[in-house]
């Protein structure tokens, strides 16, 4: 299988999805320039630089989105959303519904969450839970390449507004990509790794921390089964519920603050629905609830490491 | 225009006004009642409203806000089905789902109604982006307040259209007031239409108090902007007579502003001048105004006697 | 007691404060028309209507929280919160973290939430839990007149950043407010009613739902204790691990969408740490993760009502 | 303002803006050799924020943004402290929590400073409304960008300042650069002090690679701040020579504009002026450069001698 980065396989996801669908076209705060191969292909009517004004980038996909266009838009950094919360909110995620049904937001926005660049916290902030508890938005958040290519051509065809959030420290990792049309669909979590001991709930970059610490915990004599969420909203429940079934335990890891995040939403979820099935109490690892520091050892020791997990699965098992 | 086609132009606006009044001072009387949730009316910019939209061709698309029911009946929205929408009925153009705050009709072209202030500013240049990029006709119109001009998306929407060259009629309704705050607490310059020139936008103020010099200023605004394929901004010099939303004392308003406003009223004005004119006998005006209230009427006991939504409605069009 | 309306409560705590120290003003879009009888006794200096802009509203109120005044802005309705998101998480919430802690800010953000009004979900909508999950922020939402006067107070004279929601279905209703200086603390909830079956925790006007059905439940049997958070953030997970160590079972209520919410925050803790107390899955009651209809009877269904709090009790103890 | 001070002037102005290019320069090295975070370096705006600086008084307040270190450095901060915030050590300004991107310098008056771009002008009209309200002499400068201009929450700010007559000094440095796009993408005009007239604001355009004519500009829109109480907008025309954010190869930039704008470097500029009129001997700027680099050589070994943060300072000065 050919090997991209993230970064490449988002350019080869918006290329397809451009040839496919002429419809498609991509705008933000410098995506003419660092996506220039795009220009050079559809044009610069397809491909726009924007002035610096997250708002109106936001509030423009979505108007244009009604109205028969399906625009990507590039936001940058997740802390800069905080400019389009209105745009994304209330309007391509209430507007549909307010009008009852008569428009719909086929759109995606891009925007880059986590440690990795030790620029602190208005660039560094995973604030993904905020869209999964916004009425009619999407939210995507893939750990692979493979995966970075295919939910984000699904995203695009989707008739839905959709979150895309790329954490940044994969962005320039390179992993395998199908080659071809290669489409994730959403709302499926993926079962990375087996397991019947505990279950290992994850999102993003920490999906890796999860299956190192399987590795370790293997090692130990404990089977962890490793599902990666890929798709927050909607969220594959029914997954998570049906490994928790056979494990009886559960670990939910992600870099955002465990305060009203998806964590809580996935261990609420298991105590719900799969609460006879439970045999130790949830554990969920996440970054403080605090913004993230710029000086490297902080940033870096900010999200659950392997450790972090593997010390967590085992207290559940002994 | 010749005299003649204006002199029938304007009693087909005062016709509307009329309708766009009877339609707000029903909704008064039954929110009095308790029959009827408070909403914003628009009493007092019946010209500002008409007026744009005589101008608009039937392709050209419209914006609008919370305050939009001129907007809504002189694009020909069914008064009974708007009634039935500000009722919370299933026969609404939302189904009930939006109340009176931001009703669009998508048959008529009136798209993405926002009550958050600003809303039309920010969803326009995405709508005429794609009337641009699709190759179609019609230019967008966006109606917006001069409170609305206060928020940030104004600064960034104009620039935008500006820069991208996007065929938008922005129209903002001066009317004094935003809520509860009259506009001299909000901005030093009386006219939003000063803040256009700095991105390179052509712009205009019309008395929003006279129907005809709204839709003239309109018309050759309209067409500046299907000839150039760039904004524009119109500004209509007008007056909230009732207050921001029902029921209202207004005991913050200024009588004398209020007074001197109310003897411009859009509606007596052009009633006047077409009496005074001969172009409309007394009589007819009058048969004029019997009409518009039997709509009203039929509109009224059609909202009454629609459905509520089925409760199910509270999950359904979330998602396409 | 002397009877006060949360309104009234709201202003009363305002003038307390005002008059307490010469630091504190209030301003935003029509409050000093709204709340005129302060701009009498303070003067229009302290009691200021702003232009619209949410934003900038917010962000003038960090500065000058930052730099010696002590601001209590109105920002309406909380979708409108969407337009000033920068300035409340990514300023407010993290610039004394950012700054190395050379800045504090003493701000209080009043915004409604909820049905009642009729108006459909760009005025209505519960969005707490954002905050919630933000760093550097307070979080409250009282359901009492007694809580909204005695916990104004305290958020105004904290030196933090404080959103304090307003559930728009209380804000008329007349309740009894202690007389003189009444101050609630922050991050204390408050148990309303002590049961041994069964836990209900809740805020803002489905506290009194949880009251109403846990008066039903004694008639049928079930001791039910009730909790209200009052303060989301922080929030008194202790007061919720004890009620659930004596009762083993948990329904969390709220007018929010379930998913990410406050609810999932509260099974999650309680699914860690008063697991072996558990007796039952937990069940949270939120609303529909869907946008406010306007149409009343909509508006109406959309919060957990009495029955069903009552039935979801009841399935735990059977 | 005679010739004679003009002349001790400049030359304490030109030291601050070679320890400015000193300071970026030793990024720049230590980011290619892997030991210091990447930055958005002032290379080529030195004149125009070390010109500002020198016109305020002691306890006039700076907000600035991410492009920061002619500001900080002009106003007296500590190279050493700064390399190692960038650096994200201890000692650094804010404990290392910041790093480059938002450094406030509490006791010089540099306050809140933001990364997130119009978070300046966001935060200014409150700094300026706690010091008119609680009777402190100083004025505001509010430190932005051209396309920090773009966003909605300038005319949000330049409005509200003007309507609440606050004493603030607004200083864009219109770098022609917004990241990674030209500011001719981004808006029609190409002065950002044209945007300001709308609000009742005055304001100048200067010419901002040469010192001495930012510091005059500076001096006399700082007075009529103070005179006033009210805001005046400043604009410095300059070019940011290096890329965005370090390392950034700046294959999209026009090599002839470039090449244009390095030919005004406004140290050479001001270096030349003060040979060519005999006011700065030759070997003196040697002497002074050579000082220069030993400070930041200085400055960069106490910041590598820090220690990091203890990890526990990953939750402190959360909350108050
Ligand atoms: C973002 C936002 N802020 C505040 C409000 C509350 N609100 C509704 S209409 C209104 C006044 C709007 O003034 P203007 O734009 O002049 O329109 P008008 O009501 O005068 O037609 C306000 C403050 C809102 N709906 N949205
Ligand atoms: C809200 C927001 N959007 C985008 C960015 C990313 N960004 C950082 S600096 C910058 C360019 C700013 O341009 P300008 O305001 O002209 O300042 P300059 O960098 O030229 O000094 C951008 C896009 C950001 N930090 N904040
Ligand atoms: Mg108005
Ligand atoms: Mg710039």
């Amino acid at each position: 299988m050919p090997t991209l980065t993230p970064f490449a396989a988002i350019g080869a996801a918006l290329a397809e999805e451009m040839r496919h669908d002429p419809t498609v076209l991509v705008f933000g705060e410098g995506v003419a320039t660092k996506r220039h191969e795009l220009v050079d292909e559809f044009g610069p009517a397809r491909v726009r630089n924007t002035p610096l004004a997250e708002g109106i980038i936001a509030g423009t996909a979505a108007g244009a989105a009604a109205t028969g266009l399906r625009p990507v838009i590039d936001l940058l950094f997740a802390p800069f959303l905080c400019y389009a919360m209105d745009e994304l909110v209330n309007s391509a995620g209430k507007l549909r519904f307010i009008s009852g049904g008569q428009f719909a937001f086929p759109m995606v926005t891009l925007a880059m969450t986590g440690g990795g660049w030790g620029v602190g916290a208005q660039h560094n902030h995973n604030n993904e839970a905020w869209f999964v508890h916004s009425p009619g938005l999407k939210v995507l958040m893939p750990s692979s390449a493979g995966d970075f290519k295919g939910l984000l051509k699904s995203a695009i065809r989707d008739d839905n507004p959709v979150l895309f959030f790329i954490d940044l420290a994969l962005l320039h990792q390179p992993g395998e990509v199908p080659e071809g049309e290669h489409i994730v669909r959403l709302g499926m979590a993926n079962v990375l790794r087996q397991g019947t001991d505990v279950t290992l709930v994850s999102y993003g970059k920490t999906v890796h921390a999860c299956l190192a610490a399987a590795a370790q915990l293997a090692d130990a004599g404990i089977s962890a089964e490793v599902i990666d969420l890929r798709s927050l909203k909607p969220l594959d429940g029914a997954a998570i519920v049906a490994s928790v079934h056979k494990t009886g335990r559960l670990v939910v890891v992600h870099e955002a603050a465990r305060m009203a995040g998806v964590g809580a939403e996935i261990a609420a979820q298991v105590a719900e629905h799969a609460f006879a099935s439970l045999r130790a109490p949830i554990i969920r690892l996440g970054g403080p609830d605090a913004p993230a520091a710029a000086s490297h050892p902080l940033e870096q020791a900010f999200a659950p490491d392997v450790p972090a997990i593997f010390a967590a699965a085992l207290s559940l098992c002994h | 225009m010749n005299s003649e086609s204006q002199a029938i132009d304007e009693i087909a606006l005062l016709e509307q006004m009329l309708l766009v009044r009877a339609y707000e001072e029903a909704i008064v009387a039954g929110s009095v009642a308790g029959k009827i949730p408070g909403s914003c009316t628009s009493v007092g910019q019946e010209a500002a409203g008409v007026g744009v939209v005589s101008a608009l061709h039937g392709d050209d698309l419209i914006l609008t806000n919370h305050r939009s029911a001129a907007h809504l009946l002189a694009r020909g929205a069914d008064p009974g089905r708007l009634l039935a929408e500000v009722m919370g009925r299933a026969t609404g153009y939302c189904k009930g789902k939006s109340g009176s705050l931001h009703i669009s009709v998508r048959e008529l072209g009136v798209m993405l109604t926002s009550t958050i202030v600003g809303g039309e500013l920010s969803l326009v240049t995405g709508v005429a982006l794609s009337q641009k990029m699709l190759g179609r006709t019609g230019i967008v119109t966006c109606f917006f307040g001069d409170g609305a001009a206060c928020e940030g998306i104004f600064h960034e929407s104009l620039n935008l259209a500006s820069v991208w060259e996007l065929p938008i009629l922005y129209v903002c309704e001066n009317n004094q007031w935003q809520a509860f705050v009259h506009r001299r607490e909000t901005m030093k310059t009386e006219h939003v239409a000063d803040w256009a020139a700095p991105y390179g936008i052509d712009h205009a103020t019309v008395d929003g108090n006279d129907v005809l010099a709204v839709r003239n200023a309109a018309l050759e605004a309209a067409e500046q902007v299907r000839r150039s394929g760039r904004p524009f901004l119109l500004e209509s010099w007008t007056y909230r007579s009732r207050g921001h939303f029902e029921p209202d004392d207004q005991a913050y308003v200024d009588p004398t502003e209020h007074a001197a406003w109310l003897a411009r009223d859009p509606i007596a004005l052009s009633r006047q001048r077409l009496i005074d004119s001969g172009r409309l006998p007394r009589e007819e005006a009058v048969a004029l105004e019997r009409r518009v209230r039997e709509c009203i009427a039929a509109a009224l006991a059609f909202a009454e006697a629609s459905p509520l939504p089925a409760p199910g409605e509270m999950t359904t069009d979330v998602y396409a």
